[in-house]
């Protein structure tokens, strides 16, 4: 079976660079192929990337808080570039302060996210979640 | 730009201030003399330099937490809050990520959001922003010394800011706010606007103003060695003290063995007294950072891992310490529980502070194996500069031969990987382009080969991953699960 | 009663027990026999003797928390919830107040009255009122060795209920569970009793079942200098021995300075073993209890407390670690807040487990004063034995030759004062009539006149008041404020 | 002005002697005649030692939890045996478990108690109130 494009990066004035690192090693052993662009990315730079390599997935991760504001009008504009079928997936510290979980969750799947993600997860998790999403058979 | 490392005409300064003043609205409020009289007007327990040389002759450690929210009234509050109920010695105002990335634009966005959401939606304080006025409005309602934190590659506006401002502690440098904190921002450029921040600060200095200097310690936060994190602050110390400054406090951020972390923080003060020598009346102090890597969910375990950062760094006899919270793996922590990380930490210091970590020969191999390293370093990089310290840095970068663990900075080698041996203190697995002797990669090697015997495995990235989050799990060496 | 240390006739035991038996109900439900087949049908995981003897190979150190309710069925959901949600390696089930004076009539009440209200009226598990069937209930609902903690002066039918009801630990003695916990029990009659105790688990060894037993390490649990609880330690662990005892755990009380502590509990275990070395097949393991004496009311301050006993314990390599919880200042603990402390131990414990306190000169110094000054009171309490420990410790105690500070007894001279020195090592102001050398009184002397003079005060009985409630205050040294 | 008689003890099966040493001294200092019975007292101990000194006030002290037992009944057995103008302080660790303060300290006033103080306070308070309620100036 064709290998499934996933677009990762972290977004916004975000520099958490090691979680991004160990994600890409993660999926990479997990069998998809990994276009990451890095820390402090734009959402112009998710979107640019996931129609020049025709992704499937585009993974966005938040470790700094500013994710709420940082995120606000994404799905839109992957809409806008044609993107609507693109699965997108956050993860992360994505609000500031201890939030309740399930109203952070529900703020994110309203914003237009498939998947969202607490802090502290294992890759484990989001790739048994890709490997449902996109209907790829052990 | 013509990068070296000299001290800049007061001529060039005031030419490129010009410039910086215009980069937002409330740059147009700074106006030296008068700063400079505004701190002869600040009592002495709000002075950061004055502080920090009482509590290096007393040998005692002082506490200080992160923290910073959106609003100005609401940030003064926090810290109020973190002085009193959480008895924090020093205070910090933490810069929010847009101004570190000098967008003042998204800040000025996430002010207004703040308001109509009545909670903070930034992750610090936007004090371009806020102007001088708001910045003293800060200063004048607290009885502590404040410090900027931040993480900001050109932080020349909001140096003159905050200074102006009040505040009495800088922290950062060219390097530590560059490779951690930026993707493609040069070094070259950097090091000059951090130039620029020395020079500034040895204005204030020249006019009997000492404004505490800072360099970044934890560089990436994660398994950095020793010998990387001293070079650079070494490296940063030596560039700021060219231009003027006098107050320096070098950073360092726990490892979790204790011999390695206490023989970190006495070979930085000691390597650094070294290199520092040419300049005179500089006041060296240091500052150990709590584990800064993955921290257990748990808020129990978290009080373990803040509690032994609290004993480290009483016992290395810092001068003093960055406090964790609680809620460190879950983000940027609530008043209270900022208040509990430094009550668990002021119970320890305190209890600690009439005892010492003695040499018992481990110790000393350990700090002789540090200075070796950070001077094979160092060495290089003079080398490469042709004796200029600042290009010397940026040739070192280009070569790998300074090279720091997971940064996202394009101009970083990146070959480097860290691993922790079998009593967890972190070595060199891959030391990449590092201009190390035989003898320290042997050191290295050995050390790590006696793991991998013990968790019969190669060394490995398996093995950094592991260990990347074995303190989240509860462990400090990240073995294989038997 | 004619007290001597040798090992009691069979005859002897059986004679007595008729006696013990009949002291309450539930006494005439114990059967040898039955007790020993039990014992051979709980799986390995449940026995003590064996998880401390794996520990110790393995070099780690264990977590056991204090605990205990009134009801059977909430005191397994107790336990249960703190080996899950803290990971306790080790289980106690702790005797309630009533039963250690063997009040059961009051004990009895006190379950009443707990059904009533439906909560705990009783600090711990009156395990005699419940007998076995309600012991064997708990060890049967548990998944790790269960130990018996109390302060009974007379622990017969206690210890005679809970073992046939399967556990596998006991802890007391005659002179640990006296002189701290009764006024007016003469130590011949308390000996005597554990004699009966300890011959008791010798037949339980001499039929294949291994039973642990554990002095009382912290005795009174403030300021009591190492060699004070050592001596008691040993003694309890000879008079042990000599009744047939094999598996024993020696226990220490933190006193806070590193060095101190840790060169305790190597010296316990030196020492131990150089005087046991006379019995066959003894296996020793220590025991570290955290801080034991008053506790900050702030949880924050606590945890900071706790991670320091836990980090001790970890650099000592104790077998186990007794766990506070951040409640201590606030009375008996919520089991979240039991969990709590368990998991901020055992966070540290695990982090700390591969480093090592290493041998710097003071260590040796420390554990050189700690064995004279053991050995210098032990040599006495033999002379006035003439050579049987029973009688000597009898003799002893009579002539203040074993002193314990702070303790409530009648029986014991309380003519010691301890206080701590400019360290926070704990030493003898006033050594009473203990039969030290010169050279320990001058070490203490000159150790406690040092403070004297930094502190610009004569060591008194109020430094040893400020000293009480250092830690409490959040400072280890009770210096008064300047 | 004459001495005012305290009588001092821990009440039950309760064996914390370094507070009541502690309490002992504080109180001597202050000026007042200590009577101290000690740890492991029962309620005629605390009852007979007042009756034979004359004694002006009872001070217990409870710090193992077990308080609310121990002191049923205390102030009407104190009442049988002439004492009902002796002032009856206590303190401590009065209950099992972390309660609510107000609700033990009613607990304990509506027993006849006239002060009730909470664990981890120091000496000087009850030495303060004692000085108000017997009338003593400093």
């Amino acid at each position: 079976m064709e290998k499934k494009t996933l677009v990762l990066g972290v977004i916004g004035s975000d520099v958490h660079a090691i979680g991004n690192r160990i994600l890409e090693e993660a999926l990479t052993k997990a069998g998809f192929e990994i276009i990451n662009i890095g820390v402090l990315s734009p959402q112009e730079d998710f979107i640019n990337a996931a129609v020049e390599t025709d992704a499937d997935v585009i993974l966005v991760s938040s470790l700094y808080g500013h994710g709420e504001i940082d995120c606000q009008g994404f799905k839109e504009k992957c809409i806008e570039a044609g993107l609507e079928d693109v699965l997108l997936y956050i993860g992360g510290n994505l609000v500031i302060g201890k939030q309740n979980w399930e109203e952070t969750k529900k703020k994110f799947l309203d914003m237009g996210f498939d998947r969202v993600y607490p802090p502290g997860i294992l890759p484990e998790e989001p790739i048994a979640d890709l490997k449902k999403d996109l209907g790829i058979k052990e | 730009m013509k990068l070296k490392n000299k001290k800049w005409s007061l001529d060039k300064f005031m030419q490129i201030r010009e410039e910086v003043l215009k980069q937002w609205d409330t740059g147009a409020e700074v106006d030296l003399e008068d700063a400079i009289e505004y701190h002869k007007s600040l009592p002495e327990q709000k002075d950061m330099s004055k502080k920090l040389i009482e509590a290096k002759e007393e040998k005692i450690t002082l506490t200080q937490p992160r923290a910073g929210v959106a609003l100005i009234d609401e940030h003064v509050e926090l810290l109020k809050f973190l002085k009193e109920e959480g008895q924090a010695d020093l205070l910090p105002t933490t810069i929010d990520s847009y101004t570190r990335q000098n967008k003042y634009q998204e800040a000025e966005e996430g002010i207004k959001q703040s308001k109509t959401e009545e909670r903070s939606m930034l992750n610090g304080f936007p004090a371009v922003n806020h102007g001088i006025k708001g910045c003293r409005k800060v200063i004048e309602s607290l009885d502590a010394p404040v410090q900027v934190r931040h993480g900001t590659p050109d932080a020349r506006l909001l140096a003159e800011i905050t200074l102006a401002g009040g505040f009495t502690s800088y922290e950062g440098g060219g390097i530590s706010y560059n490779i951690p904190y930026a993707k493609d921002v040069s070094i070259e450029k950097t090091i000059y606007d951090w130039q620029y921040v020395d020079r500034l600060i040895g204005y204030y200095e020249e006019k009997g103003i000492s404004i505490n200097r800072e360099p970044f310690g934890p560089l990436t936060g994660t398994l950095v060695p020793p010998s990387i994190s001293h070079s650079v602050a070494i490296i940063e110390g030596l560039l700021a003290a060219e231009q003027g400054v006098k107050n320096i406090t070098l950073g360092y951020g726990q490892c979790g063995n204790l011999t390695q972390d206490v023989a970190a923080i006495q070979t930085l003060e000691e390597l650094a007294e070294e290199y520092l020598s040419e300049y005179d009346d500089i006041v060296l102090t240091t500052v150990f950072h709590q584990w800064m890597g993955g921290f257990p969910q748990d808020e129990s375990q978290a009080f373990g891992v803040i509690s032994w950062g609290g004993a480290t760094a009483a016992l290395a006899q810092a001068t003093k310490v960055i406090v964790k919270t609680p809620h460190e793996a879950l983000g940027v922590p609530t008043k209270e529980a900022n208040a509990q990380g430094l009550k668990t930490t002021k119970q320890v210091v305190n209890m600690l502070k009439d005892q010492h970590f003695m040499p018992n020969g481990v110790l000393e191999k350990e700090k002789e194996m540090i200075k070796k390293e950070t001077k094979e370093i160092l060495n290089r990089v003079f080398e490469l500069g042709k004796g200029d310290l600042a290009k010397g840095t940026v040739r070192a970068f280009e070569a790998g031969v300074l090279d720091i663990p997971f940064a996202p900075s394009k101009y970083n080698a990146g070959n480097l990987l860290p691993a922790r041996d079998n009593n967890g203190a972190v070595r060199y697995l891959n030391h990449g382009n590092l201009p190390f002797s035989e003898e320290v990669i042997n050191f290295n090697k050995e050390k790590l080969e006696e793991r991998g015997k013990d968790e019969e495995r190669d060394p490995s990235f398996q093995m950094v991953i592991d260990d990347i989050y074995a303190i989240g799990k509860g462990m400090l060496v990240g073995k294989p699960r038997t």
